[in-house]
């Protein structure tokens, strides 16, 4: 929800969506990010869950990946559209874009298995994905 | 002689027409005030119904636009709103009843050409839904 | 003449003071007869007041039940509505209404129905 | 018998009839987001709708005046004109979000893009307006969103912590990290999806159509008094999932998947199954509604004739302006702009536009040359003022908020 608010506000109040020029304001959608992120991962790891118990229908699993997936990739596009303001931002930039990377990775490849309809591989698939999320949500503190 | 009295803004100016049928035929726009022949007070003639009416309440911009397409709606010369004469009008309650279909008023053209060009081309329009 | 030419007139006395627009029309049925209706309605006078909002909520007639906190509301807006005679009238004209004798001495609205 | 019958199925078709996309979205994101900390907003929402809508309804019935006629018999051509174009405008939004809604849950059943069943719902849900009596159509749709009981059915199978549950919602506290802006504006977009008009406008419209007389008036009051309130409950229901689900994993659903997630991982298959079919008939159900009513608004303050109880050539420009209205909606979610976004915009917008609409139902509820004897009682009155002020401090908070919490967030 927040994501669309802000968008809803920016549309609002207009011209609040022009460059980055301070550091926090740059952290804090850098926070932002992670935070948006981090709830893909989540919703990712109770889908697998739910599968792995046999509880779900393979389209919806399918419906849910590709979601998580998209969600994540549209935040990692915004956030790699803006532009880092000082030589501060641009380690902060590195660091989450690292983060992003194995997330994005990784639900790319439970989307494709689920797509094929190998429900079976996604707990092997989705391994890495709980500490991604401590990762991300680590970050998100740091950086809120 | 008293009669009821009653106050035009109030329970008049705004309130369904109903037709003989009971169907609904528009609403009461504004009216109609004449001087009586012998002098005296203005008497209320006819209730005026529909856009052509409706733009003067509205007034300012809106309601100018308003009056040019009722107007245009009418065609030719005719820049007279649709009028019912208090001659029909049965009663006066939460809604204003009239004693003639609705077909036989002026305030009928726009919703008869919507049926007659529209809506009463579509397969089932004249049949109660089931 | 359409009811909405009177709706929003400044009525204004001999001496030039405006007591204020015209927020309704008073009627009574004893005009001429005509059709199913009966005898026709007559333009009795004129309801004016400084302010029009919330004259057509229908508190002017001291018969709805509440609430309360509109009813107070409204009753403060329209404290100062006063009643037109209509043969006190003298000329209408676009916006304007000329009355005879003084703003001073209109009555305030009776009840009406 | 059949009174008992009557008054059994009005009240289960307000249960179903009562969630919407609206109460779906705004129920999961605020349990996800805040807990159970908004739910006293559902509370007053839900007390809310009851009164207005027994008060509309009863005005309906007695005078046989629907709430837009009030609008426009109390409020004059001019001001009714500018109450009719924001409440057509937000109910439009409405239609448009409960189309983009019956298409994301067949999505979820099928995987088949929601762009591509658009057309089709939209299709289907002007035939149903078309063709379909009104008390059938009512009481399908209302019967099966019955199948949200789900929800609740899901959330006592799990027995979660009851007292902490419980403790959240009377315990209101904005939770660590959270702007109480942010949380104010949650709590307005709950309330305009407990509250939203359009309610109005269909539930009086609807007791015209039906043609109720003053004996049904018993039965206008147990379908809002027990049907709205267990209806609420099924909100909350989908709150507490989110709470017991979401919230602690930091999910922030923006999809009607997320929102089945606690459901399914309880129940399991057949639980999402029986939730999706709940999710589709809400939503077409209140498609039907919305649509329905941008038809009776605009009827209503023109005065041309409208309602299912005639032909549908007997009502053209109501059936024309109906048809445009699905067909405009439809073609809002076909630009692809997101559903959920547009439920977020509508029940906000909603939230603020309350007055205009409750006002004048309020003033009329008390005239007795409507009522005769069945006027407002002073307890009515009292709440009903009560809610008015609450409603008014809500329309002059909305916007502000709304540019408040881009800070906040």
């Amino acid at each position: 929800m927040r994501r669309s608010w802000v968008v809803a506000v920016m549309l609002l109040v207009g011209g609040c969506t022009g460059p980055v020029r301070s550091s926090p304001v740059y952290e804090s959608k850098a926070g932002q990010t992670a935070e948006v992120v981090a709830s893909a991962v989540q919703t990712a790891l109770l889908a697998v869950d739910a599968a792995e118990d046999g509880k779900a229908y393979g389209r919806y699993l399918t419906q849910v990946l590709v979601e998580a997936e998209e969600d994540a990739g549209a935040a990692q596009g915004t956030f790699d559209g803006i532009q880092p303001p000082d030589d501060r931002a641009d380690e902060l930039r590195a660091r989450l874009d690292e983060l992003l990377g194995d997330a994005t990775d990784t639900l790319a490849d439970l989307r494709i298995a689920a797509r094929r309809g190998r429900f079976a591989e996604l707990p092997e698939l989705a391994r890495p994905l709980p500490e991604v999320a401590a990762k991300l949500d680590e970050f998100a503190e740091a950086h809120g | 002689m008293s009669g009821r009295v009653l106050e035009a803004g109030l329970h008049l100016l705004d309130r369904q027409l109903i037709d003989s049928n009971g169907r609904l035929a528009g609403k009461v726009d504004d009216l109609e005030l004449e001087v009586p022949s012998g002098g005296g007070p203005p008497v209320l003639t006819a209730i005026l119904a529909g856009p052509g009416a409706l733009s003067r309440r509205i007034g300012g911009r809106l309601g100018a636009w308003l009056e040019a397409v009722a107007n245009r709606l009418r065609g030719g010369d005719d820049r007279r709103p649709a009028r019912v004469s208090f001659g029909v009008v049965k009663g006066i309650g939460s809604a204003v009843d009239l004693s003639v279909p609705r077909v036989d008023l002026e305030t009928d053209r726009l919703e008869a050409w919507t049926r007659d060009h529209l809506i009463g081309h579509l397969p089932g329009a004249g049949h109660a839904p089931e | 003449m359409r009811l909405s030419d009177l709706f929003g007139a400044d009525v204004v006395d001999e001496a030039g003071r405006s007591a204020g627009h015209v927020h309704d029309v008073r009627l009574v049925q004893d005009g001429p007869l005509v059709g199913t209706f009966g005898a026709s309605l007559r333009v009795d006078g004129l309801l004016v007041g400084r302010r029009s909002i919330g004259a057509r909520l229908g508190y002017g007639r001291g018969q709805m039940h509440g609430p309360l906190l509109v009813k107070l509301a409204v009753g403060w807006l329209l404290h100062d509505g006063r009643y037109v005679d209509w043969g006190r009238v003298r000329t209408v004209e676009e916006d304007r209404i000329l009355i005879s004798g003084s703003v001073e001495d209109l009555p305030v609205p009776g009840p009406s129905s | 018998m059949r009174r008992l019958f009557s008054v059994a199925l009005g009240i289960l078709t307000a249960i179903g009839g009562f969630v919407d996309i609206g109460d779906i979205v705004a129920n999961s994101e605020t349990g996800a987001r805040f807990g159970m900390s908004l739910a006293w907003v559902v509370v007053v929402g839900v007390i809310g709708i009851c009164l207005f809508a027994e008060m509309a309804g009863r005005v309906a019935t007695v005078s046989g005046r629907a709430v837009f006629d009030l609008v426009r018999e109390r409020l004059g051509a001019r001001m009714a004109l500018v109450n009719l174009v924001a409440s057509f405008f937000i109910t439009f939004l409405t239609l448009a979000a409960e189309i983009g809604g019956v298409a994301l849950a067949i999505e979820l059943a099928t995987s088949v893009n929601y762009l591509l069943w658009v057309p089709i719902v939209a299709f289907l849900v002007w035939l149903v307006v078309w063709r379909v009596k009104f008390d059938v159509m009512e009481n399908a749709f209302g019967l099966l969103g019955l199948a949200l009981v789900v929800a609740a059915v899901a959330l006592w199978r799990l027995g979660p912590d009851w007292g902490g549950l419980l403790h959240g919602a009377t315990h209101p506290v904005v939770p660590q990290g959270e702007g109480h802006p942010t949380w104010w504006f949650f709590g307005i977009a709950l309330l305009g999806a407990a509250m939203t008009p359009y309610e109005v406008f269909f539930f009086s419209s609807g007791a015209v159509e039906e043609g109720w007389s003053r004996g049904d008036l018993i039965t206008n009051r147990l379908n809002v008094y027990i049907g709205f309130p267990l209806g609420g409950l099924l909100s909350l229901a989908l709150m507490a999932g989110a709470t017991l689900f979401l919230e602690p994993r930091g999910i922030e659903p923006g999809h009607l998947s997320q929102v089945a997630l606690p459901t399914l991982l309880v129940l399991g298959k057949l639980g999402l199954a029986v939730l999706l079919v709940g999710f589709f008939a809400a939503t077409f159900g209140a498609a039907l509604e919305t649509g329905l009513s941008c038809g009776y608004s605009i009827a209503q303050y023109f005065g041309f004739q409208w309602g299912k109880f005639v032909r549908p050539a007997d009502a053209p420009r109501f059936h024309l302006v109906v048809l445009l209205s699905i067909l405009a909606g439809a073609g809002l979610v076909l630009t692809t702009v997101d559903p959920i976004t547009v439920t977020e915009y509508s029940i906000v917008l909603s939230a603020a536009a309350l007055p205009l609409t409750y006002f004048p139902i309020l003033v009329v509820a008390n005239d007795p040359d409507y009522m005769g004897d069945k006027v407002n009682s002073r307890f009515t009155n009292a709440l009903g003022s009560i809610y008015l002020l609450l409603l008014l401090v809500v329309a002059v908070a909305t916007i502000p908020l709304m540019i408040l919490t881009k800070a906040g967030s």
